[in-house]
């Protein structure tokens, strides 16, 4: 943990409408780290992940990318900067293709910039992208309507659309709801891959089993602010997690 | 019961198809049967002129405009998914540039509508781009407001002509060469979108229109693809301004009216939306149908949308998409 | 004699500046009269608009249609079959409501969430309405021309309020549109359908899980608010007249008023009908009547600048979708 | 199965609420023969539109009536080829007003043209399109802009084929300042206020009449504007009234402006209106108002429109016009637009053919005894209007009385005197 953080929060506040999204919430990422986010739910995960990647403009606080303040940017220059995220709610463009789908990020001035307009075929770059990511290319996957695939293949489709971008952080927003047990274990693969690869994740989730296994640090959320931090074994014997988790008054 | 016992199914022509838009060509019959429809609108559009008198090849000239206006409709709406009611903001500005060009600088036509179109369309998206963060039927019903607000400026600072307008502006020097003008430009401003939605950049316009969301966190920025494409749309609409202000001759309020916001999106509905061609078949068939309901006078407007009514209820799709169908598919009954 | 005519925007601007000389107190106690007065016919006629929106998402573009139905069957059976004033208004109201119901359940039920299609549908309705009343030959009226398709006000008369003269027509307003936007919130407030009215506006899924037709409370709606638009036109038509034109005037301050209050958002559409009464009024009085559409238009333009969602509309900065 | 019940109840009483007020539209038989076709572009859809439609079918059939149009050695009837241009409605651009127009000339192919289009920006931008096609034609419902006649006085070669039979707004700027320097003669009034519609047509035509009026020793004591869709005049009643005001002129088209009339007559403003008052001119108003109206002079822009005797013809059109559509003349249109078909005519009998060059010269050298007075074109193509039926044709203001209209200027058309409101006589 001597490097400095990747990605460092500080502060982070939230309101809607008077209501509390995120309060006071500071954590920091270090390169090529796995950092999981639990919370129970409404203990504004998303929202975190919405501050963090610009979507949303928080009130207070700031976000720090590679030391730099990423606060006030579009949500398409912080992901030219190499940061960027899935959704929890799976909308692939589903009138296209699945490989024309990674056609949108292979045109982004990142990648047009790294790779210094010598892509070659832009198709069969996204086609490549998209067999590291599990779709496979003899059973034409990739030419299939995005519409049409099961919801394994649109995690593994959003996992892929980040991909193209070459970015140093993803925030996976809950990659592992709604699928089966099999498909969950097929994806950890992918993601300790990212991982091997220098890409620092941040994981939202659900499925603690499965996160504890993977992440090397775990941020712990209740009612918008940081109840807890550490390793995933510290964590869970944590008795304010326990709590939140069972639902008892948070005394905070 | 006998007609439980069999049903219809539906079965795609002999050419396989690998995947949306890639065919696997064999033999000069399979890429003549792809190539007919394509060559038939040409033909048709090019060849009809011969056929009909010099009154009803002025009124292919109208249908022209209008066949513009529902392709940059269509485009805007179905590839980008910003629903744009204001197509006549699009004919005024370039009309009334062109016509200004004509008036006081005594530009030639062949001059002013090349300028007309491209600083038009440049004056229209910097008026449109305050409205590009609007979302559904906030930016529709904005952009239906913005050719009254045109006119609402125009009558109280009284410039251009005011309420009057300004007439005897040149016109083309011969029928054959402003038909085949407009022609010209619908099939091309056509094969060019169309091609356009296929490229990247159409791709990019396609996502912001599923999920703009996704495109912003793909680091792509929608704003600068969407002035891009308004700016696209905005090139056909002040084409077809700038020449239908030389076609006869003047300009004034009305090239604000509200029938070009109208007409062209009866015609997209009627074409089918989506199809790019759908509209421009559209624009072809309901201009001339609604010249010859005149003679109904008011009664035409009502038939015109009872018309309209008819196809959004029963046949959504629209022609095109129907006929796509029936051309790429064919269908038969089945026991079962 | 020697004429010269200028059409020119000179002549029309010199007369602006040694307009009208009035005492600065009449001044500004007209327009705070009068501007409350215009502001409550605004809210009056969006209403209707705003409902429909609020329940089922429908941007009913038939509204303006229905506003100068309403008057002019009303001004028929009163002319052509020689019904009494109130009868004839309870009737055209029945109409109307019966002709929302009918709107929603021939066309706008098969468009249900297409907002384009359900705009062009509505507006489509609308045009058949309008134009088809300006058609001519029609017995007792001969198409909406010249100014003699008029109302009777209810109550004839004005009285001087703080040195403003105000028709008794106006003050009847003032108060059945008051009257009106109390009367809908105890409605959505205190009985079964208007509960599920509000339920369906709030969550559609929700609400129909718990037994909420959402197809019927749309028709509801759709009558309830085409009643709305044809008692905003028998209140506001006494002090005009009736022809093709208001019906769309209508429908752009209706889409002015909701879009600037926040589409189907009740409180946001009354603060906006506030908005505009006041900027148009203000504007009339500084600029000259010429600049109030400028007003009118200038003003949606820059709140939805900074506001995207309107005044008061209550939508999610992520998932802002109509 | 109730709800089914429930739907075709309620259709029903749509229908019976619709049918109790609808009948069943008119139709317009014409008559056949080897006509002469002439082009009718009018808006159908509006009163002045209207107004020149029945004024052209009424003198078709005198025309066909009477044996037809003699040309050279046969007689040949009139055919009317009337099309509705939509001008005056809002959302049609001009471009269809003149594709109309268009169809007429390529696909009815008619002889030549007279009527619409109404509105100014459509008739100028229609005088380019007859100078293409050269298409003689004469412009005879409203298009009152003195644009018109600028315009072809601009290039008399190329707008030759192009003949205005309506008035212009020039000529009922002169008759309205002729006929306040009448009133402040006989009445000794010298006050006036000036109500107008706000739009750019009315500022600039009121600021002109007000100017005029200043030089002939008129003092103008107050303006008010008034936007359209205005439906309280109070305010600017109680002004005028404060003002002290005896003239109340008003330039103004909306048709709210009869609720002008209304309030004035209900507040006794001791002030006279008179002017350009879109509402005032159609027969119905004196109900519209309930006889409130009564004292408001406006004009009607043309003679003939009300009983009188202006000229022999002058009952003769009256009457049958009448008789044929049950109501008597609206306003503008109807006398101008009859007489188009007869200047047509007489054009047509002097030169004995339907070749244009020589009809456009006969035109020029109309001299024909009308309705109105004596059709006359000037270097412009625009009739001449005047005081004298012998060289000139005439206007018609009228003054609201015992719920019709009398004629009260010029003099030679009044056939009654201008009556003062009791509440103003000093």
């Amino acid at each position: 943990m001597a490097e400095s953080p990747i990605l460092e929060v500080t502060e982070l506040s939230k309101f809607f409408g008077g209501v509390q999204a995120i309060m006071n919430v500071s954590f920091a990422l270090a390169p090529g780290q796995i950092l999981g986010i639990i919370g129970p739910n409404g203990s504004g995960k998303t929202t975190l992940v919405n501050l963090i990647s610009g979507f949303v403009k928080p009130d207070k606080g700031s976000v720090f990318f590679k030391g730099r303040n990423i606060t006030a940017l579009q949500p398409h220059k912080i992901a030219n900067l190499g940061l960027t995220r899935t959704f929890q709610v799976m909308r692939p463009y589903h009138s296209l293709s699945a490989f024309k789908n990674l056609i949108v990020p292979l045109n982004s001035p990142r990648v047009k910039r790294s790779s210094a307009g010598k892509l070659g075929d832009i198709d069969a770059v996204a086609i490549d992208i998209l067999e590291e990511v599990g779709f496979e290319r003899d059973a034409r996957v990739p030419y299939k309507t995005a519409g049409s695939l099961p919801l394994g293949y649109l995690k593994r489709l959003e996992l892929g659309r980040c991909i193209a971008l070459k970015p140093e952080v993803i925030i996976c927003d809950e990659v592992f709801s709604g699928l089966s047990m099999s498909e969950i274990t097929s994806l950890i693969p992918l993601l300790e891959r990212l991982r091997m690869e220098g890409i620092t994740l941040m994981m939202i989730e659900h499925r603690l089993r499965e996160l504890f296994r993977l992440s090397d640090r775990v941020v712990v959320l209740a009612f918008g602010r940081k109840i807890a931090e550490g390793t995933p074994d510290e964590v869970m014997n944590n008795r304010t997690v326990k709590e939140a988790y069972l639902g008892t008054e948070t005394k905070v | 019961m006998v007609a439980k016992t069999r049903r219809k199914k539906r079965l795609e022509r002999s050419i396989k198809v690998r995947c949306e838009g890639l065919y696997a060509l064999s033999s000069w019959s399979e890429i003549a049967y792809l190539m007919a429809p394509r060559v038939l609108l040409i033909l048709g559009l090019l060849v009809i002129p011969f056929y009909v008198d010099m009154y009803w090849q002025r009124v292919l000239c109208s249908a022209g405009i209008y066949a513009l206006l529902a392709l940059s409709f269509d485009f805007l709406a179905a590839y980008v998914g910003l629903v744009c009611l204001g197509g006549a903001l699009f004919i005024g500005i370039g009309g009334y540039i062109a016509g200004l060009l004509n008036h006081y600088f005594h530009l030639s036509p062949f001059v002013t509508i090349p300028i007309a179109t491209i600083v038009g369309a440049a004056i229209s998206t910097l008026v449109l781009i305050p409205c590009l963060r609007l979302r559904g039927i906030y930016f529709a019903i904005v952009s239906f407001m913005l050719p009254l607000f045109a006119v609402y400026i125009i009558i109280a600072l009284n410039v251009f002509g005011g309420t009057e307008g300004i007439s005897a502006l040149d016109t083309f020097p011969s029928i054959s060469l402003e038909l085949y003008l407009i022609l010209a430009a619908v099939l091309a401003a056509l094969f060019a979108i169309r091609r356009l939605v296929n490229e990247d950049m159409g791709i990019i316009l396609r996502g912001v229109k599923d999920n703009d969301q996704a495109v912003r966190a793909s680091g792509i920025s929608i704003t600068a693809y969407k002035i891009r494409a308004v700016f696209m749309a905005a090139l056909l609409g002040c084409f077809g301004g700038a020449y239908l202000g030389h076609l006869y001759g003047w300009l004034g309020i009305s090239l604000f009216a509200m029938d070009f916001s109208i007409l062209p999106i009866a015609a997209t509905v009627m074409g089918g939306m989506g199809s790019l061609v759908g509209p421009v078949l559209g624009a072809f068939i309901l201009t001339p149908m609604s010249e010859a309901l005149r003679g109904f006078g008011q009664l035409r407007v009502v038939l015109y949308c009872l018309i309209l009514i008819a196809f959004m209820v029963y046949k959504p799709e629209g022609i095109m998409n129907i006929l796509q169908r029936k051309y790429h598919q064919f269908e038969k009954w089945e026991e079962v | 004699m020697t004429l010269e005519y200028r059409s020119d925007g000179v002549s029309a601007i010199s007369i602006l500046h040694h307009s009208t000389l009035q005492e600065p107190d009449f001044y500004s106690m007209e327009i705070l009269i009068y501007g409350t007065v215009n502001s409550i016919i605004f809210a009056l006629i969006a209403l209707g608009f705003t409902l429909v929106y609020g329940v089922s998402r429908v941007p009913n573009f038939a509204h303006g249609s229905i506003y100068v139905l309403v008057g002019f069957l009303t001004w028929s059976f009163v002319n052509n079959s020689g019904f009494p004033y109130a009868l004839a208004v309870i009737f055209s109201l029945v109409v109307a409501a019966i002709l929302g119901f009918l709107i929603y359940r021939i066309v706008l039920i098969r468009l249900r969430g297409m907002a384009t299609s359900e705009i062009i549908a509505s507006f489509a309705v609308s045009l058949i309405i309008l134009e088809g009343l300006r058609m001519q030959g029609i017995a007792g009226f001969k198409g909406f021309i010249g100014p003699f398709y008029t109302l009777k006000p209810f109550i004839e008369g004005k009285i001087n309020l703080l040195g403003v003269f105000v028709d008794y027509q106006r003050l009847i307003i003032i108060g059945v549109g008051v009257g009106m936007v109390i009367l809908l919130s105890l409605f959505t407030h205190h009985t079964k359908t208007g509960l599920s009215l509000r339920a369906i506006a709030q969550d559609e899924q929700a609400a129909m899980m718990l037994g909420v037709n959402s197809d019927r409370m749309a028709e509801i709606a759709m009558s309830i608010g085409s009643a709305l638009a044809g008692l905003a036109a028998v209140l506001i038509l006494p002090l005009g007249s009736i022809t093709a034109e208001v019906g769309y005037r209508v429908l752009i301050y209706a889409l002015a008023v909701c879009i600037i209050g926040g589409l189907g958002s009740w409180g946001g559409a009354i603060l906006a009908a506030f908005v505009i009464g006041f900027a148009m009024k203000i504007s009339t009085a500084l600029f000259g009547a010429l600049w109030e559409s400028v007003v009118l238009v200038g003003t949606i333009i820059l709140i939805l600048l900074f506001k995207p969602s309107g005044l008061l509309g209550k939508q999610k900065e992520l998932e802002e979708r109509v | 199965m109730s709800k089914k019940i429930g739907f075709t109840i309620s259709i029903l009483i749509l229908c019976a609420a619709l049918i109790s007020s609808f009948g069943i539209a008119t139709v317009h038989a014409q008559k056949e023969g080897k006509p002469i076709l002439i082009g009718a572009p009018v808006p159908r859809a509006s009163a002045y539109g209207q107004n020149g439609e029945r004024g052209m079918i009424l003198a078709a059939e005198e025309i066909n009536a009477a044996g037809g149009v003699k040309v050279g050695n046969e007689m040949r009837p009139i055919k009317l080829e009337i099309i509705d241009t939509r001008d005056e409605e809002p959302g049609v651009p001009t471009s269809e007003v003149l594709l109309a127009i268009e169809k007429l000339i390529l696909q009815k192919k008619v002889d030549m043209i007279a009527g619409g289009p109404c509105m100014s920006e459509c008739g100028l931008a229609a005088l380019d399109l007859y100078a293409k096609y050269k298409m003689l034609d004469v412009v005879s419902i409203g298009c009152y802009t003195p644009g018109w006649d600028q315009k072809v006085g601009s290039d008399l070669k190329k707008y030759r084929f192009s003949f205005r039979e309506s008035g212009s707004v020039k000529w009922y700027i002169k008759e309205a300042v002729d006929l306040l320097r009448k009133i402040k003669e006989e009445h000794g009034f010298s006050k006036i206020f000036v109500s107008i519609d706000d739009s750019a047509m009315c500022r600039a035509a009121a600021k002109i009449v007000s100017d005029l009026a200043v030089k002939d020793g008129w003092k103008v004591v107050g303006e008010a504007k008034h936007p359209i869709g205005a439906t309280d005049y109070s305010a600017t009643l109680n002004e005028c009234k404060r003002a002290g005001a005896e003239i109340l002129f008003i330039w103004a088209y909306s048709p709210e402006t009869s609720i002008l009339l209304r309030q004035w007559s209900d507040m006794e403003v001791p002030a006279l209106p008179i002017g350009f008052i879109g509402a005032a001119e159609d027969p119905g108003f004196w109900k519209a108002t309930d006889g409130k109206g009564a004292y408001t002079i406006v004009t009607l822009s043309e003679a003939g429109n009300v009983p009188g005797n202006v000229t022999p013809l002058h009952m003769k059109f009256y009457n049958s016009f009448s008789k044929r559509w049950g109501i008597p003349p609206r306003s503008t249109g109807c006398v101008s637009a009859y007489e188009a078909l007869f200047v047509l005519k007489d054009a047509i009998e002097r030169t004995g053919s339907l070749d244009k060059e020589k009809l456009f010269e006969a035109l020029r050298t109309t001299n024909l005894p009308a309705v109105r007075g004596t059709i006359r074109f000037d270097q412009n193509h625009q009739i001449i209007y005047g005081y004298d039926p012998n060289t000139s044709v005439l206007g018609c203001w009228v003054q609201w009385q015992d719920g019709k209209r009398v004629a009260v200027f010029p003099e030679l058309a009044a056939t009654g005197k201008i009556r003062i409101p009791p509440w103003l006589k000093k």
